[in-house]
């Protein structure tokens, strides 16, 4: 497949992936809450898109584009998020956790802003074995406001790590405004003070947000340090689907859906006379695999629960 | 009296404390606009307004800190730690700051801060959302701990919490929010440090917490069908613990069965294991024992939770190999 | 005392304990550490002298220049340091904690960072007081390092505390130059990123102090908001007293104490025609009272070990 | 063989894991460029370089945070906390992120992180300097804590911890830095979860550890004079606590005592009191003691903590009070 589809093919991925989790949701066949990324599938496609398989990847409570956009087998991440025993965690995760060490995925996380400190000591190793790898880690607007990432920016600066900061700032943490939380609303204003480069970039537009990746990973891969980047987008849904989305306007909400990155990018496609008839087959296609990947994790078996007691401890090696 | 639910029994009490006295405040993620991610602070904002009444960002050592400075300055600030497993982040603000501020300074300052902090142990919403943690909270000296397993003493005790001069760390549990009790109009407070006797018995007390109490409370009835009659004791407090309540029932009882959802090893069982033996070695005929999940983070999903914590059925099945 | 020979004394009250305790120190007659504020006497007093009795101060561990300026009586301060008996928290707090509400001086603080979380909340209780009361947080530019100064820039901004910053920067933290931990060397830029004024502040000047204070404090007082101020100083000790200080050199100490904030002071003090002896008289009856502070410190009792279980608890009130 | 303080036998240790294994990666405050806070990094940074021995910012979140991510990503690094006091500012990243991670994704990440840190208990260094938290540490599945008392402990432990594939908090008794022992110069392990029986004994087995160890040494040597042996067995590690020494132990003494400098409530003693009575009820002749400080932080000054703190005496006199 060509770039310019695969990065439509990866938006499509996790679209289809959002909109029928919603659906199994209005059903009440989802075990739990669903962090919708639907809205922000531009962001992790265009930062993934910078990346190689042996770059590190820190996710967060909104993981899953993440997780698709870095290349996790669908199927078992699927099965993950119901929680069941084919999923790429054994079930255990559940829709907050997914990883895959093979391609750096290294886990999403329950507690806002505790990825950042881990991302930074991904970086670190890929500063150790000087391969040119890099580290991306990947938080919320929200989370820019906890302990851990003023920490995180200044020891990465300070250690040049090659660590890319991604904050999409879909304007809301839970149900509170980020407006009401902060006196200045550019988080990649922040980064200045600590001495690195920050940029503010159209989170809805792909190839924006690629540019910038490519930008920040170049930097990080020749040893010129970390950058933070900001992805201004929106969160379609609430924070969890059924939230009844009290602080906001469903003006608002259209005006942002207006901005769909998808529809963006597929209208950019037409125009460089990429057919149509590619794009509908891999609409069709990835339908049908989304269909089939949620249909198999329903009929999945649970972990037995038993199985709660493993893992606990690696072996030892002493 | 009028039946209330868990979640409006905590927002009557702040409500009431905040009516009469101005000095109380609330400050938390979501606590204002949104009502409390969990509902539980609903209608505050409208009463209250928005100084006293205060969305936080995303920053759990300042809710902490913000409310160790207020209290020092005279305000009685209630402070909200949505869950309590994320309490690493907040934790020095509460053992270094808030409880031993009075102490270092030999009483200049008193510390009337109330830190709610809520456990979904049991919900199935994975590793990071299912902690119980009143163990490493009950470790600290200078701090209070209170953990209310029905709505009327959540309310009592909240009020109590409030109105003391010592940080009260107030463990909610979500899984109890919907749960409902007649509550009476009037003014109360039930007093922090007084366990309560949920039921009386005299073959083997049973001392259970959160929501093992109701559950204890379910297999006394089982046990009672075969003649078994056990004395449920829910502490209420976890710290300073209620012992002597405990004790003068396990002097009785002559046996002692812990129940907790909380992890076993350096938990509460422990604790109070080792203070009944300590205290009442020479009564019992048979070794305290303590009923938990198992040492082993709560995976994702209720199925794990099922199995992994005590029930009413495991409750009887203890008992009775006490007893046995 | 007219106000020009107020800064003057406070600044010789500090610099005559810390050159007393250092002699006491040296004799081996100091229980434990010696923090000292030798040099960094400008800092204090010039942000105390912006501030009214009911405005709040938290310190850090590095406090004594700190207490003093804010007006915390000598005697009872000097025997807390020495953990005795008749010391102003009863000699429970020792070296690195002293406090009096009376004077709205919260206390010292062993854990770097944490006290900015606390001056925080001492802001808000003055907002919601709304009697113009400010509070002022020292804290070294180590500290700036820990998640809570990112926490507080931010919540200070967005809440338009009345919340001033100080970070003393003497640029290290123990044995740890502060330029090998950060990209940007000034503190104060960090401010910006978090929509808040920061300053930096020539922290030997004891005028520029005062005056950047000023401003600071007249925004707090009539809500704008909180300020940053940097004050560029140095540590003429180790980090604690018999700290080898291995990491810089003897010539870089010299050219410090050149910069002298009192002999600098004194120079002025001169030049506006304040009489040399009104000076020198302050001089000889500082050095005695600290003498005497000393001395009766030194000779009080220790508490009495039984009260280490005194006040774990405030009485109930319920 | 060569006489090694306690503080040389951990940089020796660390010394010969870095040499063997090029994972093996030293970051903390102070560590590199001044040897350590307390020394105990000496050299390190002479003999690995800059990149495998780095000073941090004063970041204790993110010191921690580093090490989980490099151990995940292949490196073994060790990570200080200077002085465990600071743990309120680093829990998150030890208890949910690197004791939880294996767990949480089926093993599909090793994390073999050591977090060196310190108590300074009983040195006099006041209420923010003065805490030995172990019990915390203990109620955390997935976590290992060891604490040596004796320098070929120190040494064996760390290298143990360095190999470990899971998280190890290592914690160092500062005052026991320059205590000196004769350690053999070839490479040695000492096993993660195996207690040390440091004196054979007949009459009370008593359980101490850290600083408490010497004492309760020396407290047999009092007491055989009277014709008293007590049996001393030094866990060194407190997670997993290897109780089945201990029970073996007190099934043959029938008597026990805990002897900590930690606190009491919810603390260690309290965990193996619980254990004892449990696995060794019947054999139990008295109930299980604890000796421990009261329940109070620690005010500034050698004064107090040597009167909160159990000693020699204190010790000799309760094991006599438990025989009689
Ligand atoms: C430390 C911590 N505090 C609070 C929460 C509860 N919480 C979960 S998601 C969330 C909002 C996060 O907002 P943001 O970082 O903007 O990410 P978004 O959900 O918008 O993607 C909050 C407050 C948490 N999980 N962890
Ligand atoms: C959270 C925490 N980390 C580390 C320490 C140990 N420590 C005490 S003072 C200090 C240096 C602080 O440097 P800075 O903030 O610049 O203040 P200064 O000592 O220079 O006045 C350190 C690292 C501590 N007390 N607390
Ligand atoms: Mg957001
Ligand atoms: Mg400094």
């Amino acid at each position: 497949m060509n770039d310019a589809l695969h990065l439509y093919e990866r938006m499509m991925l996790i679209r289809q992936c959002e909109e029928q989790l919603n659906d199994v949701f209005a059903k009440n066949l989802f075990p739990g809450y669903i962090h919708s990324y639907l809205g922000q599938e531009a962001c992790a496609v265009g930062i993934c898109a910078a990346l190689n398989d042996d770059d590190y990847l820190m996710s967060n409570h909104r993981g899953r584009g993440h997780y698709l956009a870095k290349g996790m087998e669908l199927r078992s991440m699927m099965a993950e998020m119901f929680g069941k025993e084919t999923g790429i965690a054994g079930g255990r995760g559940g829709e907050m956790h997914a990883a895959d060490p093979a391609l750096g995925i290294l886990g999403g996380n329950g507690i806002v802003g505790a990825g950042l400190p881990i991302g930074a000591g991904a970086a670190y190793t890929a500063q150790l074995n000087g391969k040119g790898q890099v580290a991306v880690v990947f938080f919320g607007e929200g989370a820019s406001n906890n302990g851990s990432f003023g920490e995180t920016m200044n020891l990465a600066a300070a250690w040049k790590l090659p660590l890319i900061m991604v904050c999409e700032n879909n304007l809301y943490a839970e149900m509170t405004p980020f407006a009401n939380t902060v006196a200045q609303p550019d988080v990649a204003m922040r980064a200045e003070g600590y001495g690195m480069p920050g940029e503010v970039v159209d989170g809805n537009d792909v190839l924006e947000v690629r540019k910038a990746a490519i930008r920040a990973v170049e930097r990080a891969r020749v040893g010129a340090g970390p950058t933070l980047l900001e992805l201004k987008t929106y969160r379609w849904g609430g924070h969890f689907q059924g939230d009844p989305r009290k602080y906001r306007s469903r003006e608002e909400e259209k005006a942002w859906m207006e901005k769909c990155p998808l529809k963006r990018y597929r209208a950019f496609m037409l125009e460089q006379d990429i057919d149509a008839g590619s794009i509908e087959s891999i609409d069709l296609r990835l339908k049908t695999e989304v269909e089939e990947a949620i249909r198999l994790a329903l009929a999945a078996d649970e972990p037995r629960p038993e199985t709660a007691l493993d893992h606990v401890f690696a072996g030892e090696v002493a | 009296m009028a039946s209330k639910t868990y979640c409006w029994a905590l927002i009557d009490a702040i409500h009431e404390e905040m009516s009469r006295d101005e000095t109380v405040v609330l400050l938390g993620e979501d606590v204002a606009e949104a009502g409390g991610a969990f509902g539980a602070s609903r209608t505050l904002l409208e009463s209250f307004g928005p100084r006293r009444v205060r969305d936080t960002p995303i920053s759990e050592e300042i809710i902490v800190g913000l409310g160790v400075g207020a209290a020092m300055t005279g305000k009685r600030p209630i402070v909200e730690i949505m869950f309590m497993d994320f309490l690493g982040l907040c934790l020095d603000q509460i053992f270094n700051q808030a409880a031993k501020t009075h102490y270092i300074y030999s009483g200049a300052f008193k510390m009337p801060l109330v830190i709610r902090t809520s456990t979904a142990v049991e919900m199935g919403i994975g590793p990071h959302h299912s902690q119980l943690l009143e163990s490493w909270l009950g470790h600290v000296p200078g701090l209070k701990v209170v953990m209310p397993s029905t709505p009327r003493d959540a309310k009592g005790l909240m009020k109590a919490a409030i109105r003391d001069d010592n940080p009260v760390v107030f463990i909610e549990h979500l899984a109890m929010h919907r749960v409902k009790e007649d509550i009476e109009d009037d003014d109360f407070v039930i007093p922090i440090g007084k366990a309560d006797v949920k039921r009386k018995g005299r073959d083997v007390t049973v001392v259970a917490t959160g929501l093992q109490v109701a559950r204890a409370l379910a297999a006394a009835d089982e046990l009672a069908k075969d003649g078994i009659e056990i004395e449920v004791i829910d502490p209420r407090t976890i710290s300073p613990l209620d012992i002597d309540t405990i004790v003068e029932s396990v002097k009785k009882t002559n046996r002692a069965l812990v129940v907790t959802s909380s992890l076993k090893p350096f938990g509460f069982g422990s604790e109070v294991s080792a203070e009944i033996t300590e205290r009442a070695f020479f009564h019992l005929d048979a070794p305290v024992a303590r009923l938990t999940p198992p040492f082993a983070p709560a995976p994702f999903g209720k199925k794990f939770d099922a199995w992994l914590n005590p029930n009413a059925e495991s409750i009887a099945a203890s008992v009775r190999s006490l007893l046995g």
